[in-house]
């Protein structure tokens, strides 16, 4: 499974991009991001306060209740500032 | 059928050749654009550095633009987002929307900036005139309310 | 204190020198134009004329600015209106209106568009193609409408 | 007084402009459209409907019920149709 970070999340975390292999009972969004969490005082750092972050599965924006399912990538990212 | 055309680009926006290609002929009464620009915050910054999601950037403007042409009648909406260093003064996004009246195309282009402010995945940073880099710009609260004030009821 | 300027004028409108001008610099941090067009009308229309009360018609257009800005803090509005023949695709009226953020300069050219269109001392009469001379546009109740929307409460 | 017309007015009514006396007793521009009614089927055929007529005193747009005053210019028109 490909994760791709952007901005202060992906500052914090210290990777743009990695390979994970979820274990098993990982199913939504919100498993996901405990998970990582776990993985390390970066990732915790950068995701320490979930409600603020957003996730796109292959590009698509969901909510943090998603079931991951198939997938090829997830983003993982703080809100936007665009325009 | 509206005609949409989504650009994500590092370069400038050539602003003088877009207000001529938005001019409509045939039914189009009303051309309305939008500029968004890098302030200079007092001297304070030296350039917004954009960082975007290639791919999903695109679409999701896509997205937008096309909420946008379900909502209002209107004619050619083109849309275009840099990314990268960008300078005080300098260029940031750009919509041109053209409908049959004015009201749609004014509706349709703050549609369309309401929602690439905070739907679209870009993120801003600053970049400070001492040299120092800055913090990341964070998400408005304004700019969610924006956003929602078109929620249909 | 809001840059205004007001242009009446027969010919045409360098949209392209003005989408240049309206970039603004410093404070600016959007920057909303529309340009109305005159439509082909299915290919009945030959032109439009525009008639106009000289004098009376750049007061009236510097007033409807003045008030915009004592409404929303903008920082420059150009107003172009132009008279005489105008043949299908031509520009009409243009106006570029820049402000800090987006909401008041896209408020503030909606406005003084609505105010163009009821208050403005300019009146349409259609030159067919068929060469006889049609009608003059009636006024709109809708433009009525539009414009009374503004009225504070 | 310098009467201006614009538009179909000053097409029905056969000249963009002329200099008139104004007898006693016109105080409004109400009263001045409906003494110009009558002074012929070209006045009459522009001001029949007084409601639809829009006036300026001196360029500002005044109510009918305006009292003219000293004034140089006075233009009657129909709604205007800009933009």
């Amino acid at each position: 499974m490909k994760i791709v970070y952007f901005a202060w999340v992906r500052e914090r975390i210290g990777t743009a991009e990695e390979e994970v292999a979820l274990p098993a009972g990982i199913v939504t969004v919100d498993d996901l991001l405990h998970w990582l969490k776990g993985r390390g005082d970066n990732y915790a750092a950068a995701l320490q306060a979930p409600e603020m972050i957003r996730v796109a599965i292959d590009q698509e924006h969901v909510p943090h209740s998603q079931p991951i399912g198939h997938c090829s990538e997830i983003a993982i990212f703080p809100p936007m500032t665009g325009g | 059928m509206t005609d949409i055309s989504v650009l994500v680009q590092p370069g400038p926006i050539d602003l003088a050749a877009e207000a001529q290609r938005a001019a409509p002929g045939g039914d189009a009464g009303a051309v309305v654009t939008f500029a968004g620009y890098c302030r200079d915050e007092d001297g304070r910054l030296q350039a917004l550095e954009i960082e975007h999601y290639p791919g999903m950037a695109e679409r999701a403007i896509e997205r937008i633009a096309t909420e946008a042409a379900g909502r209002w009648p209107i004619l050619n909406l083109r849309c275009i987002h840099r990314y990268g260093m960008i300078a005080p003064g300098e260029e940031i996004v750009f919509v041109a929307c053209s409908s049959k009246h004015r009201h749609a195309a004014f509706e349709a282009a703050g549609f369309v900036m309401d929602f690439m402010k905070s739907k679209a995945p870009f993120w801003k940073r600053e970049h400070l005139s001492d040299g120092s880099v800055g913090g990341w710009v964070e998400a408005k609260d304004t700019d969610d309310a924006a956003a929602g004030r078109w929620h249909r009821l």
